[in-house]
This record gives structure tokens, sequence and C-alpha cells, in this order.
């Protein structure tokens, strides 16, 4: 699945995929703040992602990905969400960057699009006007490129009359136009990377397939890296190149997506996958995971998973559990993982 | 023990349900055609999926079934009985012998009320004595694999998969010929949900339930349902075994449905 | 720099709702004089001379008397009007948003006639008219103070009717009765007493308001408005004549608001959310 | 947008209709004949067989109900007896400076009390936001007439500054224009006398807007707060806007929808206040009149300053809504 580089620009801004990553995640860890108490969400989470690649985060509720998400553009004010360990981009560390020049990035270098396309457009804005304000923060351009501008990117997500919608207010839009607007503003300063965080969830199936494509289609036109969160197996099998699997905060197993889905090695992986649900034979019981996800304020130190795994015995509670390199890009943090 | 009737046949003609918004005194009232004759047939112990994108009605059909919504027309019967139709008074709720199970496993449960009286609710409405309930409680939650003293803790103290089995034990303790889930297992993580729909073909195993399941996940119905029908702009578009409607869907609306759901 | 002033604000406010009601209830151990006991020989003697504590007025009445006796008005006044105006209110209220329909109009269209007369004016209309009593005053001041309760408790039955606990008890055959009895009215109540709270602060207001422009209860009976309105004639000679009981109905309804505000932000669900 | 004005107008109707039924309802329920109630005390029988027959009491009770509506809507609900003058004309004069100390202390409640809750919400949790607080709780708690004369006592009394009662010192005057003695002085060109009103505007403007300082400044800030959750802020914040822009742009507009709601719904408070300091200050507005009017029991004009002041009430509810329209585009129906 690896990009063929034909379908980038032929200007060379975007690095190849043998150069830097454009983001790299080193023993991340994040914290809230609840009163008095920080309670530990996210804790020791690696992961790069190359120019021009689609890489998915891919965990059930409680396992962090949206915050992981939303660490990346210090979308939380330190005060609510804390952030330890290092996160890079394009070699750039970000986490200790000054306010300012994070605030050039966000919306330009790197932008991002939410679960929720009802309620993070601006109701009493044009959406022409919101896509603009992107353009002002950005670049130089003046009033009649940017309308020029908003027209091609308008475009750029399938809207047949452009300038018509870019007058319209969100509420006149459906739910998928407004995710597509919402598109269109993300890339608006050609970004080279875009965090998109359940993008299609709120949406229906074949709304999302809509919006799934367009998100291919202009990753592959500009060369863009897509971190996709998700909570969906099969739509992380389908457009996903490479795949972090989270649970309980913990990055389970990463690599490759036909390694990561295709013969997974992580207990939790396979247990995952079997729980989605599909076409069986008659009397077919599909396994599924007992128990629950357990809350960020009930982890024990040892393997977050080792109460639900078939896999488990008292080494899992006991010791640091080891990542094992299960091929030079494809590895589980397991003591036990099928190899 | 908890039994259903094993014999009754769903069935409904050309149901309508047509919403009405009012705009103000004196401005136009806008229309909503909900559902606009839709006719199905359930057979007992069988799973019937009812699928479709938001807004397409499935939901509203679930109301009518179960009595929270009125139909502008049609029919419904159950077994012999009817239990609305034309030139009748409808069947209250409680009577028809539909239970429910919604979608949000926090809303469906008065955080107030201990596990035990919501279950038992019904059964106090209907004036049964407290120790019959308790014992029919008891009963009913190990049925849905929860331990009998969860009926004296409150909601609070459940994850939402348990929830969504205490809204299971609270339907089933009625004693339904027919249960109505609509979208019960889409608020729930994947790993929970396979716990709630391998319960869901146990019941019907094992008391003859049964189910219409309500849905907008295709693969949901292709794991638990016997039979499908697509709902689009308040109409039945294609009804059939399951396999056969996803294998060989004849409307084009189900063949966009079906080609759009991404597959592992 | 963080500040919480959350519990302050339960602190102060309940210890000065405490004073007043302690004033009321016990206020006859600390003055020995009465009321409407005239003594013109002692008139307008500042406070803390010839044995009244907070002075004498015009007609040489202890003022602390009279201050006790108009916490006793104020506060059983207030009292009756809160909770008759909030049974009204919330019953009212729920049933219109349970019910919708034409209940839900036809009541939606007197609240907003009832809400279309500014609160003291109705209220001084309906004195003007009947004239003067308590009875007359607890019900110029109720016509009006139901309504907050009858918004309130609309909207948070119109959210718990789809509630899918609600809609489920009435799919197991839970009557009108059953889900306001078990489900609308238990979940009304925080709110409710919210309400209540700000809306004993307003009623005490009002009653103030309306004895101060003399529509309050019959003269005869000491209140903080009316001994407002008639030491306001004596204000440069005498300022204690009004400015005492308006120091009563400002740390009485001040407690009352701070009690409410506690009450919201401990009802409230925590907003964790903070971006800006 | 014409025809959502006109829609607004229109179910403004029914309202009205209630409320002249209760204003109606109180005449007649009230003890005595409404004969009696409409006349003064020393009437004579010929008088009030007079006025019976004039308001057609001896009627069915719609009838009178139709004459009622009638009368009010030729402007006509008799005539004072205290002032010997159709109802209407007092109130016409009278009705100008309530409008003038409303308009004053409404500017200034708003320019003070806003920002003040901004303030208090960007910065919630602070030492800052404890202050704004403790202002504001205080403002809502202090009664008006209470406030009117600690600051007569303190203004007028001790440092001598203002008048403490009336609008123009006697025997001063301007010509009416607008009404507005601060404008109409400005129009005639007398500097002079525009600061002699302003002067005895100040007590009775200070008062009424200290009352609504409390009320506005506590529903600005939870307005702010609320619309600084939307998700549509982290929008904002992700376009890598700045706190201010996004404060200006996003957070302020859709936070003025839920203030203007409240500012209507406590405009009733806000006019009953106004009633008050008026009496405090011997302001001559309306709110005067009515004290006069129910002192010596004249019935016309008590239902006359009644009916004006809920008039003017759904008037500024009216406006109220059309400015929702001008802001909220959710209002204006869909283009496509």
């Amino acid at each position: 699945m690896t990009l063929s580089s034909d379908t980038r620009p032929a200007d060379g801004t975007i690095a190849g995929q043998n150069a830097a990553p454009v983001l790299s995640a080193r023993n991340l860890s994040l914290y809230i703040r609840e009163g008095r108490n920080r309670i530990r969400i996210v804790s020791d989470v690696s992961f790069e992602i190359a120019a021009g690649e689609f890489f998915a985060l891919v965990g059930e509720s409680g396992s962090g990905k949206t915050m992981i998400a939303r660490s990346i553009m210090r979308l939380l004010p330190a005060s609510m969400l804390e952030i330890e360990g290092d996160l890079e981009f394009c070699g750039k560390s970000l986490t200790s960057l000054p306010e300012n020049r994070m605030r050039a990035l966000r919306g330009g270098a790197i932008s991002m699009i939410f679960q929720e396309p009802m309620t993070s457009l601006d109701p009493l804005m044009p959406v022409g006007r919101q896509i603009e304000e992107t353009l002002e923060l950005h670049s130089d351009l003046n009033r009649r490129q940017r309308a020029e501008r908003i027209e091609t990117l308008l475009t750029d997500v399938r809207f047949a009359e452009p300038a018509k919608v870019a007058a319209m207010f969100p509420h006149e839009l459906s739910g998928g136009m407004r995710q597509r607007a919402m598109i269109a503003m993300a890339l608006a300063n050609n970004p080279q990377l875009l965090i998109a965080d359940e993008p299609t969830t709120a949406l229906d199936v074949t709304i999302q397939r809509e919006v799934m494509e367009i998100i291919q289609r202009l990753r592959r036109k500009y060369g863009l890296s897509v971190l996709f969160i998700s909570h969906d197996l099969s739509l992380v099998h389908q457009y996903a190149e490479r795949v972090g699997v989270l649970y309980g905060g913990v990055l389970m197993e990463a690599g490759p997506e036909r390694d990561v889905i295709g013969r997974s090695a992580h207990p939790y992986t396979q247990a995952l996958l079997n729980c989605a649900p599909g076409r069986r034979v008659a009397g077919e019981r599909r396994r599924g995971i007992g128990g629950t996800v357990p809350s960020p304020r009930d982890w024990a130190p040892g393997c977050r998973f080792r109460d639900r795994c078939e896999r488990a015995d008292a080494a899992c509670a006991n010791s640091e559990i080891p990542v094992k390199d299960l091929s030079p890009e494809w590895r589980a943090k397991c003591l036990r993982p099928t190899e | 023990m908890i039994q259903t009737s094993q014999t009754a046949t769903m069935s409904a003609r050309d149901v309508c349900k047509t919403f009405h918004r009012s705009n103000g005194w004196f401005a136009k009232p806008s229309e909503t055609r909900a559902l606009q004759g839709v006719s199905f047939d359930v057979e007992p112990k069988e799973i019937f999926g009812i699928v479709g994108e938001s807004g397409c009605g499935k939901s509203t059909l679930a109301r009518v079934l179960v009595g929270l919504e009125n139909q502008d027309s049609g029919s419904l019967s159950l077994g012999g009985r009817k239990l609305f139709g034309p030139g009748m008074a409808d069947v209250p709720p409680v009577k028809r012998g539909i239970q429910m199970v919604f979608q949000d496993p926090y809303a469906s449960l008065n955080p107030r009320m201990q596990v035990g009286e919501a279950i038992a609710e019904g059964l106090a409405i209907s004036g049964m004595a407290r120790s019959e309930r308790e014992d029919r409680v008891a009963e009913t939650l190990s049925l849905v694999g929860l331990s009998p003293d969860a009926a004296q803790k409150h909601p609070f103290q459940f994850s939402g998969g348990q929830r969504q089995r205490i809204c299971i034990a609270r339907a089933l303790v009625m004693e339904p010929e027919f249960l109505v889930a609509d979208e019960a297992v889409s608020a729930l993580d994947i790993s929970v949900q396979m716990q709630i729909l391998n319960m869901l073909l146990d019941l019907r195993d094992r008391i003859g339930l049964s189910i219409i399941f309500i849905t907008h996940d295709i693969s949901v119905v292709e794991y638990l349902c016997d039979t499908v029908m697509v709902m689009y702009g308040g109409k039945a578009v294609e009804r059939g075994k399951t396999a056969d409607v996803l294998d060989n869907p004849q409307d084009s609306y189900t063949q966009t449905l079906i080609s759009s759901v991404p597959r592992l | 720099m963080k500040f919480d002033f959350l519990n302050l604000k339960f602190i102060i406010g309940a210890f000065l709702l405490g004073f007043v009601l302690f004033l009321a209830l016990f206020g006859n151990l600390i003055t020995p004089f009465t009321a409407n006991k005239q003594s013109l020989m002692d008139s307008l003697l500042p406070p803390l001379s010839g044995g009244h504590i907070l002075g004498t007025d015009h007609l040489g009445r202890d003022i602390l008397a009279r201050m006790i006796s108009g916490a006793r008005v104020s506060l059983a006044i207030a009292a009756s009007v809160v909770v008759i105006s909030g049974v009204v209110g919330v019953i009212v209220g729920a049933l219109s948003g349970y019910l919708r329909g034409t209940w839900d109009l036809v009541t939606q269209k007197i609240v907003e006639s009832f809400w279309a007369f500014p609160p003291i004016l109705l209220a001084i209309a309906i004195l003007a008219f009947f004239g003067q009593s308590l009875t007359n005053v607890i019900l110029a001041l109720t016509i009006q103070r139901w309504i907050p309760y009858s918004r309130m408790s609309r909207a948070q039955a119109m959210v718990l009717r789809s509630l899918a606990y609600v809609e489920s008890s009435r799919v197991m055959g839970g009557g009108l009765a059953w889900v306001m009895r078990r489900h609308i009215l238990p979940n009304l109540m925080a709110s409710a007493i919210i309400v209540g709270t700000f809306s004993m602060a307003t009623a005490i207001l009002a009653e103030a308001s309306l004895s101060f422009l003399g529509l309050g209860v019959p003269p005869q009976i000491a209140t903080w408005g009316g001994m407002l309105a008639e030491g306001r004639s004596y204000i440069t000679r005498a300022w204690w004549l009004a400015v005492m009981p308006g120091v009563g109905i400002f740390i009485t309804v001040l407690s009352l608001n701070l009690l409410g505000d506690w009450l919201r932000d401990q009802y409230d669900p925590k907003k964790t959310l903070n971006l800006i | 947008m014409l025809h959502l004005i006109t829609t607004r107008l229109l179910g403004a109707i029914p309202v009205l209709l209630l409320v002249t039924m209760a204003i109606f309802g109180l005449l007649r329920l009230a003890p005595g004949d409404a004969a009696e109630l409409l006349l003064p005390d020393d009437a004579t029988e010929e008088q009030i067989a007079e006025t019976r027959e004039a308001w057609g009491l001896d009627r069915p009770i719609w009838a009178q109900y139709g004459q009622f509506i009638g009368n009010l809507a030729r402007f006509d609900l008799g005539e004072s007896y205290r002032y010997r003058a159709p109802v209407f004309e007092l109130i016409g004069e009278r009705l100008p400076a309530t409008l003038e100390l409303s308009f004053y202390a409404l500017v200034m409640a708003i320019v003070i009390a806003v920002p003040l809750g901004m303030i208090a919400a960007l910065n919630k949790g602070k030492i800052i936001d404890a202050i704004v607080s403790v202002i504001s709780i205080s403002g809502v708690s202090a009664p008006s007439f209470w406030v009117g004369i600690l600051l007569v006592l303190f203004f007028s009394g001790y440092l001598n500054l203002f008048p403490s009662s009336g609008r123009l010192p006697y025997g001063v005057s301007v010509p009416s224009v607008t009404g507005f003695v601060t404008f109409d002085a400005l129009i005639a060109g007398s500097f002079d006398t525009f600061l002699q009103a302003l002067k005895y505007l100040a007590l009775p403007a200070l008062t009424l807007t200290l009352a609504m300082i409390g009320i506005i400044s506590r529903i600005t800030r939870a307005a702010v707060i609320d619309a600084g959750q939307e998700e549509h802020v982290f929008t904002a914040v992700a376009k890598g806007m700045k706190r201010g822009t996004i404060v200006r742009r996003h957070l302020m507009p859709n936070a003025a929808i839920p203030i203007v709601t409240i500012i209507g719904l406590e405009l009733g408070a806000l006019i009953s206040g106004s009633i008050i300091v008026e009496v405090v200050f011997s302001w001559p507005g309306i709110g005067t009149l009515l004290f006069q009017a129910i002192s010596v029991r004249d019935m016309p004009l008590t239902t006359g300053a009644v009916a004006s002041y809920t008039i003017l009430f759904i008037a500024l509810n009216l406006l109220i809504d059309i400015f929702y329209v001008l802001i909220d585009p959710r209002l204006r129906g869909h283009k496509a």
C-alpha cells in the first residue's frame, strides 16, 4: 500500500518517504488534572508517521486516542492536559515550542478535523468566511486570491456550486456537507499533516464512504500525511497503511496494516478482530472479549489487558511488559505475542 | 421461569406516520413523512433486522410498534390479536406483549432507582406483590448473565454493556412475545457489543424470544439477523433472508448501502 | 492563581441566613422592647443609647424590635410564596413539558401573559384593586413567582420525557401519575430547590418593595420596607432609621443568593472543558 | 426577514388580548362595582349611574369586555379625577421621563456589566472572577430603594453634589422635541441646562444601573463560559487563531444570543426597579404617577399606568425578538 511517488506534487516540498518522519511521538504520556490529582490517561506511547502516510490509531473508548490527537496540536491548555515525553513534527519538538510558534503551525502545517460536524463550525458565520479566516491567519493572499482559493478548496471536496456553498451558514448544510467543508478548511494552507479524529463516526455509512474517498484522494493529490483516529477496524483496514492499536492508554501493537490487522500478534488485537460482527455460519458464536474496559482510575501495574486476556498469567501482572519487535516495522507490547 | 410465546407471528400492514412541526401560529407547519406504508411479517423465534441510515424511519417504526408513537394509518397484529388497525382503538403499550430496549444505556436507567426496582417497574405497575417481584428479578438477572446482588446496586455502578443487560432484563421480565431493540448495541464498545449480540442469540435459542433488531450497521445485521428489511426515506425498499439480500441486493439504495460498508 | 470561592459562598450564606433566622425566632430574648411600643420621649435615639441597641425611630419605637418583626413578616411571606408558587409551578410546568400538546399550548400562553406584566407591577395592581392584607400580599407575589418554576420544570420535563427510562416506563404500562411520581418529579426536585432559593430572595425583595410603596401588609405591622419608607424623611437627621432595615433586607437576600449560587454550582455537572 | 417580524407581531396579539383580559378581570373582580372603583370615593349616586352606563356595566360581560377593548384601542381609559385630565394624555406627558431614565441606566449598565462579566468568565476561578462575583451578587441582593437612599445620604446629604429629586431645577425648562430633557437641551443649544439635567439624572440613573449591573454581569459570565465550551471554539483554536480573536469573532457573537434572551426575561425586573427608583427620587415618570394614583385610589389612572407599562414591556420584548433575527442566521431559515 505504499504511495507511488508520482501522485505527489513535483515541486518536492514534501519530504520523501525515507526522510525524517512528519510526526514522531516518543514515550508520550498524557495526564489530565482532576482537582488536585493527576491521572495518567496515556502511557509511554511511541509511533512515527512518514510523509504521505495514512496512519491510524485504533482503540475503544477510554483508550486515549482522542487525547493523543489533541496533544499534538496542544489544543488543550497545559493546566488541563499535561504532556510528557516528546512529540516531534518534521524534526522540531512540539512540546517545547513557544505558544506563538505553535499557533503558526495550527491550521498551517498541521490541521485537524473533528468527530461532530454539526457543532464544529461556528453557527453564526458563513462557511466561506470560516475558511477565509484560516487563510488570513496563515497566508499572504489578498481578498480576491482568498476567494479563488476558497472556491478551489470547496471544489476539491466535491461541492458542485462552491460559491453558493461559501455564502451558506452551517445550519443550511447536511452533516456530510459540513464535514466536507471542515476538510476544505483543514486543507486551506496545504498542511503536511491532517489529524482526523473519528471524522465519519457521526455520519451515515454512505456519506462516510464519500468523505473517506475525498480524504484519500486529496491525500494522494497533495502528498498529505494523515493521522486517523478511529474505533472502526474495518474502516482502518480499508484505508490505513500503518496502524497502532491502543488499549487503556497503552500502544499494544503497531506496524503495517497487513501485519497488525492481517496477522495480528497481540492477543488484544486478535480479540478485537474476533469481536467484529459479520457473516457467521449457523450456530457459530464469535468469542468477543469478556469483562469491561478499565477506567484510568483503576489501572494497575503490569499489562492493562491481562484481566480480559486468555493468554495472561502471573507474569503479566508483575513485570514491566517489554515491546517486542516482530519485524523491523512491526512491534507488540506483550510477553507472549504469537509469532 | 421466564417464558415467551413461541407461536405468534407479527404482521404490520401499510403503516404510515407523518410528523407535523408547528412553525408558530401564523406560519405553515412543516411535514416529515417518516413512514410511508411499511409492511412486514416476522415469524416466531425470528431475529428480524431493520437497517437504514439516520432519518429513514426505522426508529419511528420501532416506536409505533411498541406504542410510544401513534401511527396515522395501517394495522398491526400479533398472533391472532389485532394491536392497531382501522376501526379499533389502539391496544395500549403494556398490553401489546412487545417490549423495547433503547440505544443509550446511560439514559435507559433512572439514576435514582436501584437496578432491582428498575427491572421490576413494569411488574410493580401491574400490581405484582413485592416478594414475587424479587424472585422474578433474580431469575431474569441470571438470564442476562448478571449476579442477583446487582438488584441492590444503582446504575452508576455498572458499565455500558452491563446496563444494556439490565435493560434487556427489564424488558424480558415482562415476558414479551417480541423484543424491539432500537440500536441497542450502537453505543457500546466493540468488545462489549459482541457479548450483547451473543446474548440475544442465546436468548432466542433458550426462551424462544422473537426480536426486531433496528440498526444502521450492516455487519451487525449479518451476524445477528435471519431476515432483514432495508428502509429508505420512510419506505421498506427491500426485504428477505439476510444472506440473500446482502449477496444479491435488488434495490439500488441497498446496493449503494452494501457497497459503502467497509469490510475486514 | 485559583481561588476557592465556592465553599466561601456556602459558609457566608449559611452564616448570614442562620443569623437572620435566629433573630426572627429568638429575637425577643435580646431586646426587652416590643415593635409597636411608642415612647415619644425616646424618639430618634441613635444606636446603642438608652438600652436601644439599634436606636429608636421618630415615635420612639425600638428599631431592633421592629427589625425582628420585619424579619418574621419577610420570611413568613417569602416562605409561603415560595412554597405555594413552587408546588403550583412545578406541577404545571412538569405537566406541560411531559404532556405537550394542547395543555402545553394553553399554559404557555398563560405563562406568556403573566410574564407580560412586569412582576412588581402586577403585584401593585392586585393590591391596589383588592386592598392590603397579608393574604393579598402572598397572592400578589405568588401569581408571578410560580412562573420560573414552571419554565424550569417544563424544560426539564421535556428532556426527561424523551429519556429512554421514561419511555420504557410508558411501554411497561406507566401512566401519567406513575411516570410523574416515579421519574419526573423526583428528578425536578434539585432544580426546584435551587429556583426556590433564588425565588425566596426575589420574594423578600418584592415584599420589601411593596411595603416601601405602602402597599404591603397593613401599616400597623412593622416591616423592613415600611420602616425604610418612614425613615426616609429623617435620613439626614437620623440615618439609622433607613439604613438598618436596608441592612436587614440586604443580608437576608444576599445569604439566599449565595446559597442559591452554591447549590447551583454543586448541582451543575462539572464542566471540564475550559478552552478559552 | 419582514415576514418574520410580522409573524412575531401577530404572535403578540394573543398575549395582548390575554393581558387586557387580565386588566379587565382585575377591574371586575375587585371588591365593589367597577363604576365605584373608577370614580372617587365622594362621587354622587348620579355620577356612579352615569359611569355605569358609559362603561356599559349593565350589559353582558363579553360586551363589556368588547367595549373595554374598544376604549383601549381608541386610547380612551377615561379621565383621571385627580388631575381632571384624560389618562392617556397624562401618561403621554410622563412617558419620556421614564424612557430617558431607563435609557441612560440601561446603557450604563450594559457598558459596565458586559465587560465585567466577560472578564470574570475569561478568568474563571481566579481572584478577579471572585471579585466580580461579589460585586454582582451584592448588586442583585441590595434593594434599589435602599441603595437610592444611601446614595442620597452620601451624594446629596453629605457631599451636596447631586440633587436628590426631580428632573430639572424649578423654573428651568426646555422646548420639547424628543421628550428627553438631555437631548432637548442640546438641541436647544443650552449646554448649561444639559449639565443640569445630567446632574438630576445622576443619582436615579446610578441607582437603577447598580441594580442592573448585578443581573447583567452574571448573565454575561454564564453565557461566555457556555459559549467557550462549544466545539467550534476548538475548531478556531485548531486554526491557529489567537485567544483574543476567538473571543471577539466566535465567542462574543455566540454569547450575545443568551445574553439578550436573559436580559429580555429580566426586563420585567428592570422595569419594576424603575418604578421604585422613580418614587424614591420623585422622578416625574409613569412610576411616580402610578404611585400617586394608587395612594389616592385614582383607578382610571392606575389602570392606564399598568396598561402602558405592560405595552411598553411587550414592545421591548418584540424588539428583542427582532434583534435575534438580526444576529442569528438560523432563525432566518434556509437559503437552499
